[in-house]
């Protein structure tokens, strides 16, 4: 599976969403990551492989990375935060590897998932309050 | 008394207790909480971060070539590999092919890499098991001839920088291609020697046989890789499956597990290290004539976009997510670390297990703090 | 009154005999240990002081004897000082009745008592004590592990151990230590089938008695970091130490006596004899400690009542029906 | 000689025969014993903790100067061998486990980042400037990243110098 078939699938549930052009990454609104997620998980993307954010200054970038081991394939979603409500639906509950990695793009980006089991620092002291990689 | 208020008085409790950061077995600094019942751990919280060396933020203030020498420090028992995984991303993002010598060189510098790295991972994970320094200094002492064979050929004994964007620093030194056969050679029987100290043991066998096991799906859930997703029975490894350098030239099986649990995976890393002796023997046998080093210059400057590059390291997949704005060092790099996902699915390993189990499912799953932290 | 006095200090001199020997002897298997596991692991040990380090021991003690004495807040003070006295003095005061043989017809051998082994039996229970209020009384999780491992199995080993000397008292018809050495003097016990079993339970619960790998638990380095004596320094920790490579060589001792007809043999002179079988058993225990990982809890305490304490009873009824016959 | 001005009746003081002797010998004795038998804490941070691994194992035998005898317990080792980059989270550990170790103790800061922070020393926000940034003293600064493992071997045989060469026995 292509991200363009998933593309397409999730289009369907999802109209808001686009197809980057350069990248060919799947761009869901923040609303529709839970949504998405379902999708994905119905067509077979078992691994979160990897998840993070990038700080375009402007906004925020999360930044998904799904394979599966049956097909063979993976995609790029991401979804874009506006840095004046960093807030978006955890995806735990379909990944468990999501609960470490969301966790410490809250440490480092202050990104708050809202359904997280233990949304606490991960990386650096509890007691910190600043988010070192944003760049604001 | 009666009975009821004797069973109050003598009720037994659960209680805390703190492994780490110093601690003989937590492989540097992780912290373990454990709540224990007895023996017996009920609950386990596991702290990471007190090796946050902040990478990611050193990335984004460092040229491409800059940053080369910081992945050495990620997994230090795999520097080689992670050299590589970087170099490529780089090169996947620039679109750069690399002369087919230093392909070739490469190949051997990593899996030789990934020997002494599993050298080290099984030998430590038998001294957490309680064999004390001996199985670990047989695996050093190995481990050495191939360290000394890196240190010929860059310089240095385990931070080794020697992977360039386009090819490597340097070309091998005259007779190294001899003394990487003389290694092979060497090693061979070694392994067996290893097998046979542990292999024959029935405490080793007693200890680690259906301890700790993780199943295909929760490996796969838990975004687990490398050779705890293959001791699982999910037979993925990126050399096969998502062929990079020229590993679709050589011929190598991947070892694949039954149980998924600690004996598995500490076979896996076992016959690894034979598949990778015969990948290296392969490469240094067809190893072409050519310029391996980089005529490029040190700084330049991607387009940019964003990549996603992620390779095989010898305890999973290492990835490297690097977003470009044109100018000569990363906007933002994301350092998609193997043990990080590893070290997640411990504790639902170790829940009901005994302490000394815990230790044991531990060391089999071989993490590297430098690259948990990063 | 002359006669008491006399004996008073005939005793005085065998006591400090005794306690220099159990001082050199434990610093010679500290220097010994540190050897045999340095060329195990192929490497050469201490080099620096003296030949082949031969003063390591020496320099490690006065060391200790100058680090600073922490007792960390919180311990139960009287538990915390008494334990390391707990964990040496029985196990010195076991040393009454090793024969070490004879030198020009005097006998080595404080007092031999016309009921040794139940004495050696009884004395050598105590030491657990010391571990346990070592655990105890730290007032460490660790250190509480630790000696709780220890209670549970120095138990557990005592009785297949106790059941292995009984075996051989019964085979020897008396429990005085002499007379079990004499009993050997045509064949050693250990030549005879049942009683080669009896040897071999005997050196495994004498390992998990001593708290040598593989039955190290309490003090499962990569486990509960030091086990009972994780809080201890200085001067308490070796006599923790001391504790540890005096009661291998008691075990050692006893096994030699038991079942390799002590201080008998050809050639040689006793003493020599005894010498040399107590530190071969000794170097075996090493030997074994520096190749083989740990059991764990369960698995030692399965072992002890599933295997070695039914193997054990089954070997002594054996025994009872040869002698019978 | 200071001292012994300042007490009134020194010069009736008669001295010990032999006295100085027995008391330069049994300090050097003393001195010669805590040189001879460092025991280092079982404590890696970071990728120097290999190379320290290393100069234990068989082929450099950190053992041979009697300094093989790594101690889990910050009670019983005599010498921390800081090896690795410290962060802001273990900072307080370190100190901790610095004050855990009986006097006297010994510091040796293998590698760069225990020295000054080594190559993390800039841009970042989680790594401490070295070893004496955190209060702890340093005996020893071994530099190099990592050292090699004759580096750290020197670094003990300066140690063992330097307690050799010490004034006063410490308590």
């Amino acid at each position: 599976m292509s991200n363009g078939e998933a593309f397409g699938l999730i289009k369907l549930k999802i109209p808001d969403t686009s197809l980057e052009e350069k990248t060919r990454a799947i761009v869901v609104p923040r609303e529709g990551i839970l949504e998405a997620a379902r999708c994905l998980t119905g067509q077979g993307f078992d691994s979160l492989h990897n998840l993070t954010a990038v700080d375009n200054k402007d906004n925020v970038t999360l930044v998904y990375h799904f394979y599966s081991m049956k097909k063979r394939a993976g995609i790029v979603l991401k979804t874009q935060l506006l840095p004046d409500d960093l807030t978006v639906e955890s995806v735990e509950r379909f990944w468990r590897s999501a609960d470490w990695l969301e966790r410490e793009v809250y440490d480092l980006f202050g990104v708050k998932f809202l359904n997280h089991p233990n949304l606490k620092r991960i990386l650096n002291p509890e007691e910190w309050t600043i988010h070192p990689l944003r760049k604001t | 008394m009666d009975d009821t208020s004797l069973k109050e008085d003598i009720g037994t409790e659960e209680f805390w207790v703190n492994m780490g950061p110093q601690h003989p077995s937590t492989h540097g600094v992780l912290r373990l909480e454990l709540k224990l019942s007895g023996e017996t751990v009920v609950d386990g919280i596991v702290h990471i971060g007190y090796l946050h060396r902040s990478m990611e933020k050193i990335a984004e203030n460092r040229t491409y070539t800059q940053f080369i020498p910081f992945t050495d420090r990620l997994d230090y028992l795999a520097s080689m590999n992670n050299n590589l995984a970087y170099v490529l991303a780089v090169e996947k993002l620039m679109g750069i092919e690399v002369s087919d010598r230093a392909k070739y060189i490469r190949v051997i510098m990593a899996e030789l890499g990934r020997i002494a790295s599993h050298l080290f991972g099984i030998t430590t994970f038998v001294q957490d098991l309680g064999a004390f320094a001996t199985p670990l200094f047989y695996g050093m002492r190995e481990r050495e001839k191939i360290v000394e064979l890196f240190d010929d050929v860059c310089g240095q004994r385990l931070t080794y920088n020697y992977m360039r964007v386009g090819g490597v620093s340097r070309d091998l030194p005259n007779g190294a291609d001899g003394k990487i056969k003389g290694i092979i050679k060497y090693l061979r029987p070694k392994f067996d020697d290893l097998e046979a100290l542990f292999n024959s043991n029935p405490i080793f066998t007693a200890r680690t046989r259906g301890v700790g096991v993780l199943t295909a799906s929760k490996a796969v859930n838990y975004g687990v890789t490398g050779p705890n997703l293959r001791a699982s029975g999910v037979k993925w490894d990126l050399r096969k499956d998502e062929p990079y350098l020229c590993y679709d030239k050589f011929t190598f099986d991947i070892p694949v597990g039954n149980n998924g649990d600690a004996w598995d995976r500490y076979k896996v890393r076992m016959d690894e290290m034979r598949q990778s002796l015969r990948i290296a023997e392969q490469a240094v046998l067809g190893l072409p004539e050519g310029d391996p080093t980089v005529k490029a210059g040190r700084i330049f400057r991607p387009e940019p976009g964003e990549t996603y590059m992620r390779s095989e390291n010898p305890r999973g997949e290492l990835g490297f997510y690097i977003v470009s704005d044109g100018s000569p060092i990363p906007f933002r790099m994301k350092i998609r670390s193997p043990s990080f996902s590893n070290i997640a699915v411990l504790p639902d390993l170790i829940r009901g297990l005994k302490i000394a189990d815990a230790v044991c499912v531990l060391g089999s799953l071989d993490v590297v703090m430098g690259e948990i932290d990063r | 009154m002359i006669i008491p006095v006399l004996t008073l200090i005939i005793m005085l001199i065998v006591g400090a005999v005794v306690l220099g020997f159990i001082a050199v002897s434990a610093m010679f298997l500290i220097w010994w240990e540190r050897k045999v596991s340095a060329h195990i692991q192929t490497r050469y040990g201490p080099m620096r002081v003296g030949w082949h380090g031969a003063l390591q021991s020496v320099a490690d003690v006065i060391k200790l004897l100058l680090k600073e004495n922490i007792t960390p807040s919180g311990v139960d003070r009287l538990s915390w000082w008494l334990a390391p006295f707990f964990a040496v003095v029985p196990v010195v005061m076991v040393f009454v009745c090793i024969p070490f043989g004879n030198i020009f017809g005097i006998e080595l051998i404080a007092r031999d008592l016309n009921i040794g082994i139940l004495y050696i039996m009884a004395l050598t229970s105590i030491c657990v004590l010391g571990i346990f209020m070592a655990g105890w009384g730290s007032n460490n999780k660790y250190s509480l592990l630790g000696g709780m491992r220890s209670a549970a199995q120095i138990v557990s080993y005592e009785i297949p151990l106790v059941l292995a000397m009984v075996t051989a008292v019964m085979f020897a018809g008396s429990l005085s230590m002499q007379k079990i050495v004499e009993a050997q003097k045509g064949l050693w016990f250990v030549f005879q089938p049942n009683m080669a079993i009896a040897f071999a339970i005997f050196i495994i619960a004498g390992t998990a008695e001593v708290n040598r790998t593989p039955f190290d638990i309490p003090e499962a380095e990569s486990e509960l970091v030091a086990g009972f004596h994780t809080e201890y320094s200085g001067m308490k920790f070796a006599m923790f130490f001391l504790g540890e490579y005096t009661n291998m060589f008691v075990i050692s001792a006893l096994a030699a006596t038991l079942f390799l007809g002590g201080w008998s043999g050809p050639f040689l002179p006793p003493v020599i004899w005894f010498l040399i079988k107590t530190y071969g058993l000794v170097t075996f225990m090493m030997w074994i400690r520096w190749t083989l990982p740990r059991v764990r809890v369960d698995q030692l305490m399965g072992f002890a009542w599933k295997v070695l304490t039914p193997v054990s009873f089954a070997n002594l009824i054996v025994a009872g029906w040869i002698l019978m016959k | 000689m200071a001292v012994i001005e300042r007490i009134p009746a020194s010069g009736l003081i008669e001295k010990f025969p032999g006295g100085n002797l027995a008391l330069t010998t049994s300090e050097s004795v003393l001195k010669w014993s805590k040189a001879s038998s460092l025991w280092p804490l079982t404590f890696g941070l970071a990728c120097c903790a290999i190379e320290m691994i290393g100069t234990g194992a068989s082929r450099f035998d950190i053992d041979r100067f009697g300094a093989g005898v790594f101690r889990a317990s910050p009670r019983q080792c005599d010498v921390m061998i800081v090896a690795g980059t410290i962060c802001v989270k273990m900072g307080d550990c370190m100190k901790r486990l610095y004050a855990q170790m009986p006097e006297p103790k010994y510091v040796i800061a293998m590698g760069n980042c225990a020295v000054s922070g080594g190559i993390f020393c800039r841009d970042t926000y989680s790594v401490v400037k070295g070893t004496e940034a955190l209060g702890i003293p340093v005996d020893v600064l071994i530099p190099g990243c990592p050292p090699r493992p004759e580096n750290l071997l020197f670094g003990i045989m300066k140690l063992q110098e330097k307690i050799r060469k010490e004034k006063r026995v410490k308590r």
